[in-house]
């Protein structure tokens, strides 16, 4: 049952759609032994900035690097927590205010597994993977994005 | 050695460049860091971190000829 | 920006589908000050026991008290963690192993606070609202299911 | 007075219907219990909250002619 295969991008070109994410929720009900899925999402916010409004962001990463942390996380998250699955995708490009940019995605037979694991892989996505974000402005200036 | 070096996100935008390859002396990040400081004199004012071979390194680890990132911060997520 | 209707019930006949899931997550990208969602979603697990497949559950609830009980969770959940919108809906009567028989959103302009909500909110669920679950074997005999 | 009482999940496997309404002498719960207990014999087997105007309730607590409700564990979710 464990889905775990070796060093798949995570990236996708633009946002990530609903539609892409309810037919991946559709796709684990075929897993019987899962009692409890976990999802994020981080979507794209129109933060004002000195009376500029954030209209979107550009994602670009150093995508062989990326792409490494990205298997290190999943490694250490299947050795530390019981999953069944665990997916992540993660935008490149243009993703416009109110469009999603990460879905992470965990399953598990119980549902505390799959808490812990969410939280460590989310931190984990933002702390060491190298992705870069442009926000850029109704006016077309820009400023780059830091994680807090 | 000929190193090639790529540059990122706010990085690029002083380097004017994504990538470049450059022809450096034996030594570590330090060394390298002083040719691409004097090649970019706006660089000093920028926060980034450097991977060599895809891992970040500090500035006694010593030049592989392995590739080079100048990483800014991350905004993943 | 609040989404706080008050005493909607959040019982829905049935499975809950992946294309209900999709378009709730469609919905909430119009509200650009979101920045992170976090979703439960609990499935019908095939547990065997005693050499008996479990193949459905069959929920029913004291519904009046259930409404209640939601809402003082809800209201609570708006007191405590900073969240934009919150949505929760329970499947009443068969889901089928596999199938999705709760659905909880959370929605917040930060990702630390919808970690710290949904684990409050998905607890006080399974321990303070009246839902039986009625375990129905592939011999149709049954057991009573008991959250631990 | 006459009490509403309403059964779920396996108590009302026990008592065989959802809902009755019994006339009851003023009380506590406990009081009303006992009626229940010896109505349904194998109702003391089981593992029972009680709820009161949709509020749990404890043994000493006094009947209000409110609805009643025996409520088996939770199984939500």
């Amino acid at each position: 049952m464990k889905d775990k295969k070796p060093m798949k991008s995570v990236f996708k070109e633009g946002a990530i759609t609903s539609e892409f994410i309810g037919n991946s929720i559709y796709k684990h009900q075929t897993k019987t032994s899962i009692g409890a899925h976990n999802i994020f999402l981080g979507q794209v916010r129109a933060d004002e900035i000195d009376g500029k409004t954030v209209s979107a962001i550009e994602y670009t990463a150093y995508e062989d690097m990326a792409n490494q942390k990205f298997h290190e996380i999943r490694e250490s998250s299947f050795e530390k927590f019981d999953l069944t699955c665990m997916h992540i995708y993660h935008s490149l490009g243009t993703v416009k205010a109110g469009e999603i940019c990460l879905f992470v995605f965990v399953s598990s037979p119980r549902r505390k597994v799959v808490f812990e694991a969410l939280e460590y892989i989310v931190d984990a996505i933002k702390a060491d993977v190298p992705v870069f974000g442009k926000e850029i402005f109704e006016d077309e200036s820009h400023q780059w994005k830091v994680n807090s | 050695m000929l190193i090639k070096i790529k540059y990122f996100g706010q990085i690029a935008e002083v380097t004017q460049k994504e990538e470049e390859q450059l022809e450096v002396s034996e030594g570590n990040i330090s060394a390298l860091l002083n040719v691409l400081h004097s090649k970019y004199d706006t660089l000093n004012n920028k926060d980034f971190q450097i991977a060599q071979n895809q891992e970040l390194v500090s500035l006694e680890t010593e030049l592989t000829g392995a590739e080079i990132a100048l990483l800014p911060p991350f905004a993943g997520g």
